[in-house]
């Protein structure tokens, strides 16, 4: 389904990416780690069309994705979150999944006025626990809030490939779960690429992990291989207490 | 619109417009004719107003804009119901008032020289048309036998119109165009049509540049090494006033041609001049355009002496042949074609600031704003 | 050192904080906590000045802080790191932490201590901070707070974004500012980390505070209903 | 009637009150020479409204309006012009020196062509400036300086072709409009009910077009251009879409101004009248388009009445003016109208929660307040 | 071929001056984002204290007013600052509309104070003169230029004020947050925009009118500069400045003004098909 063949990128002389392969099958829930640094954002930002490649290519159901513009991305099927939310702040959290919803509608369709919540907002909504806030702008949300609601806007536009830049930072423990729940769920039907350094949410929504590790693939395994590498170690997850961080009591 | 010009006349006095730019880029130059006007008007209640009434100006800002200043006129003619306005400046103001005192048959007194080319039956011209200014100038350049001329001019009618008829006198007396060149109104870089001017040696410019853009012009040419001596400038719109903001430094020596001077020896400039300075300030200087709005209050006043009403139609055929000692010299009113008979002058800026007339045409000429009178200009009236 | 008492704060019309108060006593680590969107982000801002509060004080001090603009706190000794990694973006990683310092007023040494603290912002010191990846620029913000030497330090959820085994450092970090005598006030949704960490604790929930007491108070199943749905 | 039904009516309540006075009340009071001015201040409220749209809704803060103006009133005085001339030389051209018909002038002496261009130059122009621009991504205040200069450089060029423009002076002194004396108060009066219909009809129209989806998608596009494209959109098509609906506003309020005022030219197009006009949209209220009426015609109103009262010192008054309302109430008169509505709400709320922020409070507030 | 050689300094020489009236917008325009249209009537002012100034010290005016008028531009900036524009951080395209009223207050001003006719400023005597196709008061106004670009730059990147001006910039409440004034770096940073104005003033007088509209000949090409540069981009500034002052020479030389003017425009939009931010971007990865 993606294919990243030979993927570099530099910045100014600094190699962010430095020639990743990387593929990635229909249906799967693929969690990508690595250190602060690594490249991951820049590899979904390269995937998304945000970031031009210096060379290599993302080839997605076989058509190359570089070079084209962010929205014809999304308009193939492919979705992605920020690492900040980005919401649209003056309008509604209401609005902000219907914009999210009808973006496939021809632009002439969209000057009729917007009557009653489509079922897949509603959806959206009810997932996200936020119908409390429907009506209110976006820009009142909460950090964690708006991360809820990007990830309500990804899902109803239905994409085929998610791709999620640490979704669950700074929610709760049981917010975490909820996340982790709907990601399996999701993940059912459509390919999903999870961008998280939360250990114990690897731990227990991942099956698939590829690690980064300056600009380069790591190790790529299931999450107990990857935990017990030494360089993962070494790199990332580091020596002491390595368990500790992220497993609630 | 009929009945307007008679409702001027109102008990408690006569209302006049009074349309001037008061902001805006013309402000500059509109300012001090509003100032003489008003003065004239002062002069008038002083002398016991006009038909036994007082004249009561009402003063409107045309700001710098043509449909403001259409809408102004509409305003002064349908709500205040003025007996006559007195105001405009450039061109396009003229042209944008001229269908609403055409339609509404209402007067407009209109003092600075300008392209001809027009002659509206409820427009009297106080100021030269282009045989009264432009090919007065041209006999003086070619007299002194400078025949190579360059045309410099602001990017609108006046200019243009201008520099066709000066093209046209050229052709027909052997003289050469080397250059014709015009800036927007308002420009102030002139280094490059500096250049240009200078790499073309002309005997002399002829300059129809407007406004603030004189003042850029004549720094950089006088900063780029131009005299007067060797290439005299000859402007047709740098009066008295104008000559403060350029600097006398840098344009003292070169010549201009209009009808009227701060210096000319008349008895009534003697008045006028004095007067001036009593009301608005002994620093203060006349110029061409203040005596020809000056001088177009005191028509109008006299044309409705005669015809013992302010009725337009009555004044309009009252006013045909009114002649009176102004300060430019003796100024008769043609009733054909309602411009005025006046006097030529060519000047040159002195070191004080003030111009002193070098030539002058010797008599009042007779106004021929379609230069019937002129041979060779046969081609451009027509089209 | 800081104690806030009764605090209301909102954003226009909709009011967020409810009759809030703390207490951070001078060497103590207090730890905020609550789900997405109860207001602890609101109540940092509004004890840093970012925010008005339309009742109640904030002191510091001693010093009623409560008119004090954010600037003027600051440079009474508190530091605050705010949520989501922020910097400014078109100085350098080396820009962003002298223009803290040169505010603040304090030695040069200082930089060197809060790079010690993350060495990993070293090879990046000439870098754009707009360009740093989110964790780098987490690390700066911490670097940043840090550089202004201050007697309490605020922070929102530092460990964000941030790989395990810096948060790692972090916390160890934490702890040797904790036990070298500053105070600290935390908002951290990692729980366990929090309990290692925390002389006290705060629960909001709402706007109100529905629980505070000491670490030891606060462990097993009592912890689990105050932050559950 | 419960509160919540009286809220929906009063929209359409104000809209009908609003044409009623329009319709028939100003007509019977005023004299033909202020209904006349009403009717120039309506049809720059119909530019206004589109730079409502652009603006306000879409953020393209545009300092060119007067180019678009321009287009739709030169193509309607081209034709009025080629009217009058009964198939002789326009009188500009015969004092330009011009000998022959410009080939560009001809197509206009046929009335419905001269109708369509009125609004099709302008948009097409704003559509190849649009895409031009806005796919490369030129935006916020490059875009707004962007378009100064276009009125700038388009002044430039209309003085500087005297023979196919009338240079300075513009085109003027125009006799009949479609076979009726122009000069008459009746024509007049007709026109003002015309150019008052086209302004409400243009005004539900944005109205719709605001209210759907599109409009959402044109405040997203606002706020944050680049995240629309992560959802799928085009923002420069979006923006372009809006640009040009906008400049096909100006150009029929020119076209109106036109017969309206009996004059077009390069003066009412420049720098200067663009930003005029933009300042009355914000001093209306930029955030509804009801604010870029209102603006417009209390600017005019205020203008005509200040220089009349004030003919020497009306720019302080006018600059005073705006310089209150921007530090004042930046959200314009209607900001200050819905403040009022709201303040007993308001009262209650500050006896409980903090002071209103500042007007350089967060964004968010804003949209709370957006009357529309 | 002379006259074509001649050009190019005629070029570089516009490019000064637009250089200069455009300098002061890189702080208040490109710092700040607060497009001033009184930036105009700032340079007026500065134009108008050498006027002044000239009945005291006669024709140096021009030397001493450059400091005078740096001062007394900056504190009307300042007062601008305090009275209003500091409401309206965050909202830039809002301030175009509220220093315009400002702008119009000012003109009207000038003009009732001064007059509506021009004024003259008479050059020092040894500025008359020249080097060539070059007068001296074209070169005094590139050198002076030059000492501008290079005193702004030093002040940007080599000071802590300037630094913590462009924190603020970049993020207000962190700067506030940080320990940084924030109020009394806006002052600073619109005091010096301003009074920079005011020194193009001065140098205007050497070349052109000096009356109440003084401002309004200049302000559109001073933001096409920027604009062009790059907001807030020093370099950018200057090569755009000295571009746009060649093709302008060089436009006019081969056609006229009026036309040179709209292919200047032309040039800038087609220059930013290519550089749609300026010369110089300021990137970040954040989305907008
Ligand atoms: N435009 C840019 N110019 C220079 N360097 C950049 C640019 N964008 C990213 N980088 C650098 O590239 C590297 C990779 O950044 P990236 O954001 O992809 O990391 P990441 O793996 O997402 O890290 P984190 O988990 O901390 O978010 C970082 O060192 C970052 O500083
Ligand atoms: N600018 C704002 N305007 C109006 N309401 C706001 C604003 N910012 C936050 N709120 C509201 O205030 C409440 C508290 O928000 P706050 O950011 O303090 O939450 P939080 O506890 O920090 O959440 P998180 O864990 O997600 O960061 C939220 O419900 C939010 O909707
Ligand atoms: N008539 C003039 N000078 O425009
Ligand atoms: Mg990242
Ligand atoms: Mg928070």
């Amino acid at each position: 389904m993606l294919q990243v063949r030979g993927l570099s990128v530099v910045f100014d002389g600094f190699r962010a990416i430095d020639g990743i392969d990387l593929s990635v099958e229909q249906g799967e829930l693929r969690f990508l780690i690595g250190p602060n640094g690594a490249g991951k954002t820049t590899l979904v930002d390269v995937i998304t069309g945000l970031t031009r490649p210096t060379t290599g290519e993302v080839l997605f159901d076989g058509r190359d994705l570089v070079g084209l513009r962010e929205h014809r991305i999304v308009r193939l099927g492919v979705g992605r979150t920020f690492q900040t939310s980005v919401v649209f702040e003056e309008l509604t959290v209401l609005e902000n999944l219907d914009l999210a919803a009808s973006f496939r509608s021809p632009l002439r369709s969209l000057v009729r006025r917007r009557r009653g919540i489509s079922a897949a907002v509603a959806e959206a909504l009810e997932t996200t626990g936020l119908q409390s806030l429907a009506d209110r702008p976006a820009g009142v949300l909460s950090h964690g809030q708006r991360q809820w609601l990007e990830i309500g806007m990804l899902i109803t536009q239905n994409p085929r490939l998610l791709l999620l830049d640490e979704p669950v930072a700074g929610m709760s423990k049981d917010e975490r779960e909820r996340t982790g729940e709907l990601l399996t769920s999701v993940a059912r039907d459509h390919t999903v690429i999870v961008i998280e350094h939360d250990m114990e949410f690897l731990r227990r929504y991942a099956s698939q992990v590829t690690v980064l590790h300056e600009g380069k693939v790591l190790i790529e395994g299931s999450v107990d291989q990857v935990r017990a590498d030494p360089r993962v170690q070494e790199v990332y997850l580091g020596r002491k207490r390595s368990d500790a961080v992220g497993t609630g009591s | 619109g009929d009945g307007a010009a008679a409702a001027g006349a109102g008990d408690d006095g006569i209302k006049v417009g009074i349309l001037h730019s008061l902001s805006g880029t013309m402000a500059i130059s509109e300012v001090t004719v509003r100032d003489a006007e008003l003065l004239a008007i002062k002069e008038i209640n002083a002398a016991g107003g006009v038909l036994g009434k007082k004249l009561v100006p009402v003063v409107e800002d045309g700001a710098s804009d043509w449909p403001t200043f259409a809408e102004k006129a509409t305003k002064l003619i349908r709500q205040d119901k003025v007996a006559a306005t007195f105001g405009g400046w450039t061109s396009a103001s003229r042209k944008a008032m001229l269908p609403v005192f055409e339609r509404s048959k209402a007067l407009l007194w209109y003092p600075v020289q300008y392209e001809g080319l027009e002659s509206s039956p409820y427009i009297f011209y106080t100021g030269a048309t282009t045989n009264q200014q432009i090919i007065p100038a041209l006999d003086y350049l070619k007299e002194q036998g400078r025949k190579k001329l360059f045309l410099v001019g602001s990017d609108y009618v006046f200019p243009r119109t201008a520099n066709k008829i000066i093209k046209a006198y050229a052709a027909a007396n052997g003289m050469e165009i080397l250059g014709e060149e015009y800036t927007p109104l308002g420009h102030t870089e002139y280094g490059t049509l500096t250049n240009k001017v200078v790499q073309a040696k002309p005997d002399a410019v002829f300059n129809t540049l407007n406004g603030d853009s004189n003042v850029a012009f004549f720094k950089q040419l006088n900063s780029a090494g131009v005299t007067a001596e060797k290439m005299p400038v000859l402007s047709v719109s740098v009066a008295e006033e104008e000559v403060k903001g350029i600097g006398v430094d840098n344009i003292a020596g070169h010549p201009v041609a209009w009808n009227y001077y701060q210096t000319t020896e008349t008895p009534a400039n003697e008045k006028f001049v004095a007067a001036f300075k009593a009301e608005y300030g002994a620093d203060k200087v006349t110029s061409d355009p203040m005596e020809a709005g000056y001088n177009a209050v005191h028509l109008w006043a006299e044309a409705v002496k005669k015809a013992g009403t302010v009725e337009v139609e009555a004044v309009r055929k009252a006013a045909g042949g009114i002649a009176l000692e102004r300060p430019e010299g003796l100024v008769t009113i043609d009733g054909e074609n309602q411009h005025m008979y006046k006097t030529a002058r060519i000047g040159v800026i002195q070191p004080d600031g003030l111009i002193k007339e070098v030539w002058n045409s010797g008599r009042p000429i007779k106004p021929d704003p379609y230069l019937k009178g002129y041979p060779w200009a046969s081609g451009l009236a027509s089209g | 050192m800081l104690s806030v008492r009764d605090l209301d704060a909102g954003y226009g019309r909709a009011r967020v904080l409810f009759g809030v108060s703390l207490e951070v006593e001078p060497g103590r680590l207090v730890c905020v906590m609550g789900r997405n969107g109860v207001g602890k982000t609101t109540l940092l801002n509004t004890v840093m000045g970012v925010l008005p509060a339309t009742a109640g004080s904030v002191v510091f001090d001693g010093r009623d802080v409560t008119r004090l603009a954010p600037h003027e706190r600051v440079r009474l000794g508190m530091a605050y790191v705010p949520q989501g990694h922020e910097t400014f973006p078109q100085l350098s990683v080396l820009g962003n932490l002298q223009v803290t310092l040169e505010a603040a007023g304090g030695p040069p040494e200082v930089l060197e201590e809060a790079l010690e603290t993350f060495p990993r912002l070293k090879p990046l010191l000439k870098r754009p901070a707009g360009f740093l990846s989110g964790g780098q620029q987490q690390q700066l913000a911490i670097a940043r707070a840090l550089v202004t030497r201050p007697r309490l330090l605020i922070l929102d959820e530092p460990t964000e974004g941030i790989q395990p085994s810096i948060i790692i450092e972090i916390e160890e970090a934490i702890e040797r500012l904790h036990a070298s005598g500053l105070a600290i006030l935390l908002v951290e949704q990692y729980l366990d980390l929090a309990l290692r960490l925390a002389d006290r604790f705060l629960i909001l929930d709402a706007g109100h505070v529905v629980h505070s007491g000491a670490a030891e108070e606060l462990r097993g199943e009592e912890i689990h209903r105050l932050l559950a749905v | 009637m419960n509160p919540a039904l009286l809220a929906r009516l009063r929209g359409p309540g104000v809209f009908a009150a609003v044409a009623v006075l329009a319709l028939v009340v100003a007509p019977l009071l005023l004299e033909p020479f202020r209904l006349n001015l009403l009717a120039k201040y309506l049809c720059f409220a119909i530019v206004a409204l589109g730079i409502g749209l652009a603006w306000g809704q879409g953020g393209m803060l545009v300092l060119g309006q007067g180019v678009f103006f321009g287009l739709g009133g030169y193509a309607m005085g081209m034709h009025l012009k080629l009217v009058d001339a009964r198939g002789d030389l326009p009188d500009f051209m015969v004092w330009s020196g011009v000998e022959q018909l410009p080939a560009l002038w001809k197509p206009f002496a046929n009335p419905v062509f001269a109708l369509f261009m009125v609004v099709a130059g302008p948009m097409l122009i704003a559509a190849v400036l649009g895409l031009l621009v806005f796919r490369q991504r030129v935006r916020g205040a490059y875009f707004a300086i962007l378009t100064q200069a276009l009125a700038a450089a388009f002044v430039i060029l209309l003085v500087g072709q005297q023979g196919l423009t009338g240079g300075t002076n513009g085109l003027t002194n125009f006799f009949e409009l479609f076979g009726r004396d122009l000069a008459a108060d009746s024509t007049q009066r007709g026109l003002y009910f015309v150019v008052a219909i086209v302004t409400g009809l243009l005004y539900l129209g944005a109205r719709q077009l605001v209210n759907s989806r599109f409009g959402r998608l044109l405040v997203a596009v606002r706020d944050g251009e680049d995240r629309v494209r992560f959802l799928g959109y085009d923002p420069a098509r979006v923006k372009t879409v809006t640009f040009v609906i906008s400049a096909g506003m100006a150009g029929l309020a020119g076209a109106l101004f036109v017969p309206v005022v009996g004059i077009i030219s390069p003066a009412l197009l420049g720098v200067v009248p663009s930003l005029e006009l933009v300042v009355a949209v914000a001093v209306g209220g930029r955030f509804a388009l009801a604010g870029a009426i209102l603006g417009a015609v209390v600017m005019g109103y205020a203008k005509t009445s200040f220089s009349e009262q004030f003919a020497d010192g009306w720019l302080y008054l006018q600059g005073a003016l705006f310089i209150l309302v921007m530090t004042l109430a930046p959200r314009g008169i209607l900001g200050l109208v819905s403040a009022a509505r709201d303040a007993p709400a308001r009262r209650a709320a500050r006896r409980a929660g903090p002071p209103e922020p500042g007007p350089a409070g967060p964004g968010t507030i804003r949209a709370m307040e957006e009357v529309t | 071929m002379e006259a074509f050689l001649n050009q190019l300094p005629i070029g570089l020489s516009i490019g000064a001056v637009l250089l200069l009236i455009a300098l002061g917008l890189t702080f208040t325009f490109g710092q700040m984002g607060v497009i001033n249209m009184a930036h105009g009537e700032f340079i007026m002012a500065g134009a108008y204290t050498a006027y002044l100034l000239q009945d005291l010290t006669g024709r140096t005016a021009v030397i001493v007013a450059l400091p005078v008028a740096f001062l007394v531009a900056g504190l009307m900036g300042l007062v601008l600052e305090r009275a209003a524009i500091r409401h309206f951080y965050g909202r830039p395209l809002d301030t175009l509309l509220l220093t315009w009223g400002v702008s119009l207050v000012l003109q009207q001003l000038a003009r009732d104070l001064f007059g509506a006719p021009n004024v003259q400023v008479q050059a020092p005597t040894w500025l008359q003169g020249g080097l060539g196709p070059l007068p001296y008061n074209r070169l005094f106004i590139f050198a002076l230029a030059l000492a501008t670009v290079v005193g702004v730059w030093a002040y940007m990147n080599r000071t802590g004020q300037g630094r913590r001006m462009q924190a603020v910039m970049q993020n207000r409440q962190l700067a506030a947050v940080s320990g940084i004034d924030t109020g009394r770096v806006d002052q600073r940073t619109f005091f010096i925009g301003s009074g920079l104005a005011g020194v193009a003033g001065v140098a205007l007088t050497l070349i052109g009118p000096v009356g109440p509209a003084l401002g309004t000949y200049y302000i559109v090409d001073a933001f096409l500069v920027v604009v062009a540069g790059g907001l807030g981009q020093l370099r950018g500034a200057v090569i755009a400045a000295a571009g746009l002052g060649l093709l302008n020479s060089y436009a006019e030389f081969w056609s006229d003004a009026s036309l040179a003017k709209v292919i200047v425009f032309a040039a800038i939009i087609a220059f930013l098909q290519f550089r749609p931010q300026g010369l110089f971007v300021v990137r970040s990865r954040a989305l907008t």
